[in-house]
């Protein structure tokens, strides 16, 4: 009952710290940006005065819309999830939801089917058109993130992450090696295209035609928007952190003591951070690519999965 | 008399009944009597089917039948499974069967094959000797037939569409009747039991085994609807009435699974390296041509159609890796794989029923199966809605549902099937991983177009303005599958125990919450669990919602947004088509779309267009390639032949005479 | 050296190996193409000096130095020699699209990894099991040079085939002769020359160094 | 360009944007009527009595409409939100869809064609909202005064919240303005 209670506990810290750190990432991200664009900068804290607002304001909603309300709601809720399976304050999870990593792409998947229908549900053909290639993106990037979730779980021998992460502690030289590195990286350009990041989709557009996540949420105001935009954002620093925690998986609080858990909570901000300000300056380097070069780019992460697998079994 | 015993007696009595109903009933009253009948017997079916699968044991033997053997029904545990699948998805078909069928398929001859056509699905795997197996599966396969000619004289298409069915399903059974009869002919006797024994005697004969092993596989993959032999499903199925179309998608092409299961299991235990190569190659295939196929499909039937070759690939992937497991001393990811094609079975049938029966109520309200016609049928039809919409997250894989836990099943099959010494599993295994990634991942789009496209925003037609829900039964139908569904996708460790149980699988245990742990892998899912935690989190979302909106109710505005455009309307929407133009461009290779954009202009000027029609044709591929030039040939062929025959009885009694010297010749040699 | 660093340093020697094998399929940009294989050139010379240090031959680790001065230095250097005199050619076009070609080189990857079996077997050294690398590497290279228009695509090919077929002889043979591997580099390195001067002449004749303008050659 | 090269421009160039100026008066302090006489020379937004929203402070998305202008009014707004004068610090961000938006920039004299769009984007736009008319030409039509194809300036179609002067007025004015919604 104790390791229950406790275990509730760390999974709530880290419910917690993600939701007060996730606006805070894309703030920095976008901060970061600003600095390299020369820039002042809207501030960290932006995305949470956005959210404050928008919480604030009148939603509107247009006849013929059925799912404006639930859909939302149904994407923050599997990002909560999501939060609260993946090991990023510490690899505690909740007795019987190991954090399996199938179940938390599958979790993650449901949200991305609430977002895509809340696109259609719109009626427009902005809304149909993000969901349609969002759609094919997501399914695009499943062959990668399903191979490059084999590739890291072979040397723990288990799809659950919280293994994984305790394999990685114990033999950190797993870390370094050929296989997990080219894994990690296969999965970073799943998550970014998965998150809608650059060079897939920029987050930042204005013109309708080029547009994959934001034209899904064109119709959406008020606290609808605000709940898209929460559930993005925690999904972005979810697997931003879970790519973290795999390269430097150091930190990690293995038991659900406080001195533990204080020193995962900060370890995991100095990562979110440090993502966050790599990532939003990497974007200013990068361009997006052509919708339909976007295959090209997800068929190279996919050999790159592959090859870990392969390259996993040469060296043992 | 044990249950069984008594439940293949009832099951075959009621369906008699029922058949006899159905062509003496007067029309008004034939659809509740025949169709409440027939869902009794699958009922008894079902029954039957749950006992035999639990390890009780009966028979029925027909002596009189046949005057060359007797024919027996004994399912085994296994057979029980797929016996009790059939049974479900009869039962809720014709339940749905009652309230949908109008038209030609309510007549007597629709009604009599319909109330045949469910036991013999559900006779296959009960079936315990060459004879009667054959027997019945020609059975199926002719009452199948019929039901699909229902609607011939209103609709063309039919009738190409039937062709195409019957001959595809009489060259399996040919494919099938050979092979069995090699077996025969080897082991002398003709029970599954028998033609087993000589498998194991004869292993090392080579040749004959093999080609015999061949036979059966191609008979089999046929009625399953496995890439190339699948042709005849994406014509069939949307031809078919809905309620039929279910049952052969559901139960029907889960008895070529059963035959595949079979050989691996029953007939020839340890089958060769090759088979189960093949096996993973084919499945792969069908897998991803099924799934490509149908996220680019607009008529809603034959999307389901070409699903259903999808979900039969995924099958034989977990099959064939089971065998390969097997063979390279894997067992415990062996037993995994083979639950995990089980599973998909289960699955497949309930989701697909369901959506079957969801598509043909959406038919029966608005006359339409083509999507890029439909839209906002969410507010009018909300319980057709419901159970589409769960039949879809089903089938594309997604939590909580018996898809969810199957696809988990396989998946966890091949992460840990790839640790022993094996070259070529260890090969294996990351392409089938992938293959099944991206065919789960089209199939959730797919889905997601299907049912966004089909019930969100606004109709497309003025056959959605006057659409209404389905009456009760068929909405019971629906409701009950997309149920079935779902408690199996929360129950997933009884569920995995039950199918485990029927292939002597080790190592698959249930928790008592109703989870699933596998022992043998060391994973566990718990699905209530998983519900569990979603709901309060969803709850926790919800409830700052709730507040919010009194705070700070919504306002409604007529029209979503549109740029400021004054003139909006429904067919600015985004279509299937357009839904799927990413993907024909992406694998624009495997689909060959043929496009033709024409423009019309006015007469006074040249740059004033008047109207720009775009027109997009997505063929079978494999149908193009294979079957097109071997049709060619084969009517070729026969024009030649028909030199043979001129009328002239003279000619005919001169082929007589050259055929009896030629018997001669051959006996006296 | 301990045993579980010869046989990491050697498996991250073989995976950039392959990594840079995929990488020059995945980019178009032939500068890009030439900087891997440059890269490509080190790896394969750190994976000599470990097998060196590890055997504690001095031989071999004068053909790590060898083999870093050709394959890391004068091989790339010819071929962007090359490339400089075909100027304005700096994207491939290729035949087969780089989706379909990332493809075609994982599943000759896995092709690579089982049929060098045999050759795996044949000793318990940790090296001999990053064999299939080389075997993939001389795939890939094939594919490379079957697929690609520009005759400066043919050949980074060619080289990779050239670098493939070094690590094999390599890992299985504990080192090829000292005056084979020499040989084997210059007659590579006589190779690309030939081909920097065709395609300079291709240039100056066609404008182009499309390949297939080639079968305009032929008499008909 | 290279990315090196990207990279070196960066660190040459460093911060481009201008020091910010001290926040605005407190925004519940209706600002004095115009002087009325349209030679006025411009200043920076007037609020008009009416009071503007305390929800938007820190915050605030802009729709921008082009009701029907030369386009001179659009270079203005362009450069407000670019590095040098960088209105994004002050919290206001161009957006894509009035439903995102609290407040609707309109310029430009309101055509005929554009006069429906615009009531349409306004009432688009979730509570509260802010509408501000930036250039002579939304203000009061300017040099297309009793033109054939205008209908008025923006107050003559939609509620108008704030008013910015010139022709074009000046990227700080409209910053300025952006600034007394935000409060920052």
């Amino acid at each position: 009952m104790i390791a229950w209670l406790s275990a509730v506990a760390a999974v709530t810290v880290q419910l917690v710290v993600m939701v007060a750190a996730a606006p805070l990432v894309v703030g920095l991200a976008r901060q970061s940006r600003a600095w390299v664009e020369g820039r002042a900068g809207a501030g960290v804290l932006q995305p949470w005065r956005d959210l404050r607002k928008l919480l604030l304001k009148e939603p509107v909603q247009a006849e013929g819309t059925r799912l404006q309300v639930a859909a939302p709601v149904v994407l923050l809720a599997t990002s909560l999830m999501v939060c609260a399976q993946v090991p990023l304050v510490g690899t505690v999870s909740l007795p019987g939801l190991p954090g399996d990593l199938f179940v938390v792409v599958s979790v993650l998947l449901v949200g991305t089917v609430a977002l895509a229908v809340l696109g259609l549900d719109s009626g427009t053909a902005f809304g149909g058109m993000g969901s349609s290639r969002h759609m094919t993106i997501a399914a695009l990037v499943e062959p990668t993130v399903l191979v490059a979730v084999f590739a890291v779980s072979i040397p723990a021998g288990s799809s659950a992450l919280s293994q994984i992460m305790n394999e990685r502690l114990a033999a950190p030289s797993t870390i370094a090696s050929p296989a997990s590195l080219m894994a990690v990286v296969a999965l970073g350009i799943a998550v970014l295209a998965e998150t809608g990041r650059l060079p897939v989709d920029n987050p930042a557009t204005h013109l309708e035609l080029t547009m994959v996540h934001e034209a899904m949420v064109l119709e959406s105001s008020g606290r609808d928007l605000a709940w898209v935009e929460l559930g993005s954002w925690l999904r972005l620093a979810a697997l931003v952190g879970l790519v973290g925690n795999l390269l430097v998986p150091w930190g990690q609080a293995t038991t659900a003591s406080p001195g533990a858990l204080l020193v995962g909570i900060l370890t995991l901000l100095a990562k979110l951070a440090l993502s966050a300000v790599v990532l939003g300056a990497a974007e200013v380097f990068l361009a997006k690519v052509r919708l339909f070069r976007v295959p090209e780019l997800l068929a190279g992460s996919f050999a790159l999965a592959f090859l870990a697998v392969t390259t996993s079994y040469l060296v043992t | 008399m044990t249950a069984v015993d008594l439940g293949l007696r009832l099951h075959l009595a009621l369906a008699a009944a029922g058949v006899l109903v159905a062509l003496a009933a007067a029309p008004e009253r034939r659809a509740r009597w025949a169709g409440s009948l027939a869902a009794t017997a699958a009922a008894a079916g079902l029954v039957t089917g749950l006992a035999a699968m639990a390890g009780t044991e009966g028979r029925l033997t027909l002596s009189t039948a046949l005057p060359l053997a007797p024919l027996t029904l004994a399912p085994d545990r296994l057979g029980g499974l797929f016996m009790a699948i059939a049974g479900g998805v009869g039962l809720l078909a014709a339940l749905f069967g009652i309230g949908y069928a109008h038209g030609p398929s309510s007549s007597a001859t629709s009604w009599a094959a319909f109330v045949a056509f469910l036991p013999s699905v559900q006779l296959v795997p009960a079936a315990a000797d060459v004879v009667s197996f054959l027997l019945v599966w020609e059975a199926m396969a002719i009452t199948s037939t019929v039901l699909l000619l229902a609607d011939h004289e209103h609709r063309p298409q039919v009738l190409s569409a039937t062709r195409w069915y019957a001959v595809m399903t009489h060259l399996g059974f040919l494919a099938l009747l050979a092979g069995f009869a090699v077996l025969v002919a080897e082991s002398g006797g003709t029970t599954l039991d028998e033609l087993a024994r000589a498998v194991e005697s004869h292993r090392q004969q080579g040749g004959r085994y093999h080609g015999a092993l061949a036979l059966l596989t191609i008979g089999f993959a046929a009625k399953a609807g496995l890439v190339p032999l699948h042709v005849w499903l994406p014509r069939a199925h949307p031809e078919a009435p809905s309620h039929v179309s279910a049952v052969m998608s559901g139960a029907m092409a889960g008895t070529g699974i059963y035959g595949l299961v079979l050989i691996a299991v029953r007939l020839m235990p340890e089958p060769p390296q090759w088979w189960a190569l093949a096996l993973v190659a084919l499945g792969i295939a069908s897998a991803l041509y099924g799934i490509l196929q149908a996220s680019v499909a607009t008529d809603v039937k034959r999307l389901l159609g070409y699903s259903t070759t999808e979900n039969s690939g995924l099958m034989a992937i977990a099959l064939g890796l089971a065998v390969l497991l097997r063979a390279d001393g894997e067992t415990g990811p062996a037993d995994v794989a083979l639950v995990a094609c089980l599973m998909l079975a289960v699955s497949h049938a309930a989701f697909k029923t369901t959506l079957f029966l969801g598509a043909g109520s959406v038919v029966h309200a608005t006359g339409e199966r083509d999507l890029d016609r439909l839209g906002g049928l969410l507010p009018r039809m909300p319980w057709t809605a419901t159970a589409f919409a769960l039949g879809g997250l089903g089938a594309a894989a997604l939590p909580v549902t018996a898809g969810f836990v199957s696809e988990w099943v396989l998946l966890q099959a091949i992460i840990h099937g790839a640790r022993g010494e094996g070259r070529v599993v260890a090969v294996v295994m990351p392409l089938a991983l992938a293959a099944v990634a991206l065919t789960a991942g089209l199939a959730l789009l797919t889905m997601v177009k299907a049912v966004g496209v089909a019930f969100l925003a606004r109709g497309r037609s003025e056959a959605v303005a006057t659409a209404r829900e389905a009456p009760a039964p068929m909405v019971t139908a629906m409701l009950a599958g997309a149920g079935v569904l779902v408690l199996l996708g929360v129950a997933a460790g009884p569920l995995a125990v039950a199918v485990a149980g029927t292939v002597d699988a080790r190592g698959i245990l249930a928790t008592s919450t109703a989870g699933l742990h596998l022992a043998a892998v060391d994973a566990g899912l718990e699905p209530v669990r998983l519900t569990g935690g979603v709901l309060v989190l969803t709850a926790l979302v919800a409830g700052p919602a709730i507040l919010l909106e009194r705070r700070r109710p919504r306002r409604r505005t007529t029209l979503p947004w549109g740029c400021g455009g004054v003139r909006t309307s429904p067919r600015m929407e985004y279509t299937a088509t357009s839904y799927a133009e990413p993907l024909v461009r992406v694998f624009g290779d495997a689909l060959r779309p043929t496009r033709d954009v024409a423009v019309t202009r006015t007469d006074r000027a040249w740059f004033v267009v008047r109207e720009v029609r775009f027109h997009q044709q997505l063929e079978d591929v494999v149908e193009q390639a294979l079957y097109r030039p071997l049709q060619a040939v084969l009517n070729r062929t026969a024009e030649l032949a028909r030199g043979v025959q001129n009328g002239s009885i003279h000619r005919y009694l001169t082929y007589s005479l050259a055929a009896l010297i030629a018997v001669l010749a051959a006996v006296s040699r | 050296m301990p045993a579980t660093t010869y046989a990491q340093l050697v498996g991250t020697a073989a995976g950039v190996l392959l990594l840079s094998a995929v990488l020059v399929v995945w980019r178009r940009s032939l500068i890009a193409a030439v900087r891997l294989l440059a890269l490509q050139g080190v790896a394969l010379a750190v994976l000599v000096a470990v097998m060196a240090l590890h055997a504690g031959e001095g031989a071999l680790l004068l053909v790590a130095v060898l083999v870093l001065v050709l394959k890391a230095v004068v091989l790339p250097g010819a071929v962007r020699r090359a490339m400089q005199l075909a100027a304005g050619e700096r994207e491939e076009a290729p035949l087969l699209n780089p989706t379909a070609a990332l493809l075609a080189c994982v599943a000759l990857a896995g092709l690579a990894y089982v049929v060098s079996a045999p050759l795996v077997e044949i000793g318990d050294d940790p090296a001999l099991r990053v064999v299939p690398v080389g075997v993939s590497l001389v795939l890939i290279g094939l594919l490379t040079i079957a697929s690609r228009r520009r005759a400066m695509s043919q050949l980074i090919g060619f080289v990779m085939m050239d670098n493939g077929i070094a690590t094999v002889a390599l890992l299985t043979a504990g080192g090829v002769p000292l005056v084979v591997e020499l040989g084997v580099s210059l007659d590579v390195l006589l190779v690309v020359l030939i081909l920097a001067v065709l395609t300079t002449r291709m240039r100056s004749v066609f404008g182009d160094t499309d390949l297939d303008e080639l079968r305009e050659l032929r008499e008909e | 360009m290279s990315a090196l090269r990207l990279a070196r421009l960066i660190r040459r160039v460093g911060r481009i944007a201008e020091p910010a100026l001290p926040a605005p008066l407190p925004i519940t302090l209706p600002a004095p009527l115009p002087a009325d006489p349209p030679t006025d020379p411009p200043t920076d937004g007037r609020a008009l009595p009416s009071e503007l929203p305390s929800e938007l402070r820190g915050s605030v998305q802009v729709r921008h409409v082009d009701a029907g202008s030369c386009n001179g009014c659009e270079i203005e707004v362009g450069a407000a939100f670019g590095p040098v004068y960088d209105a994004e610090r002050y919290g206001a961000r161009l957006v894509a869809s009035p439903r995102h938006a609290d407040a609707v920039l309109v310029t430009g004299v309101v055509t005929r064609n554009m006069a429906e769009p615009l009531r349409r984007t306004v009432e688009a736009t979730p509570r509260p909202r802010v509408v501000l008319a930036v250039g002579d030409c939304a203000v009061d039509c300017g040099l297309f005064a009793r033109g054939h194809a205008v209908v008025g300036p923006a107050s003559s179609v939609v509620d108008v919240d704030l008013e910015v002067r010139g022709c074009p007025p000046e990227p700080e004015q409209i910053v300025a303005a952006l600034r007394r919604v935000t409060g920052r």
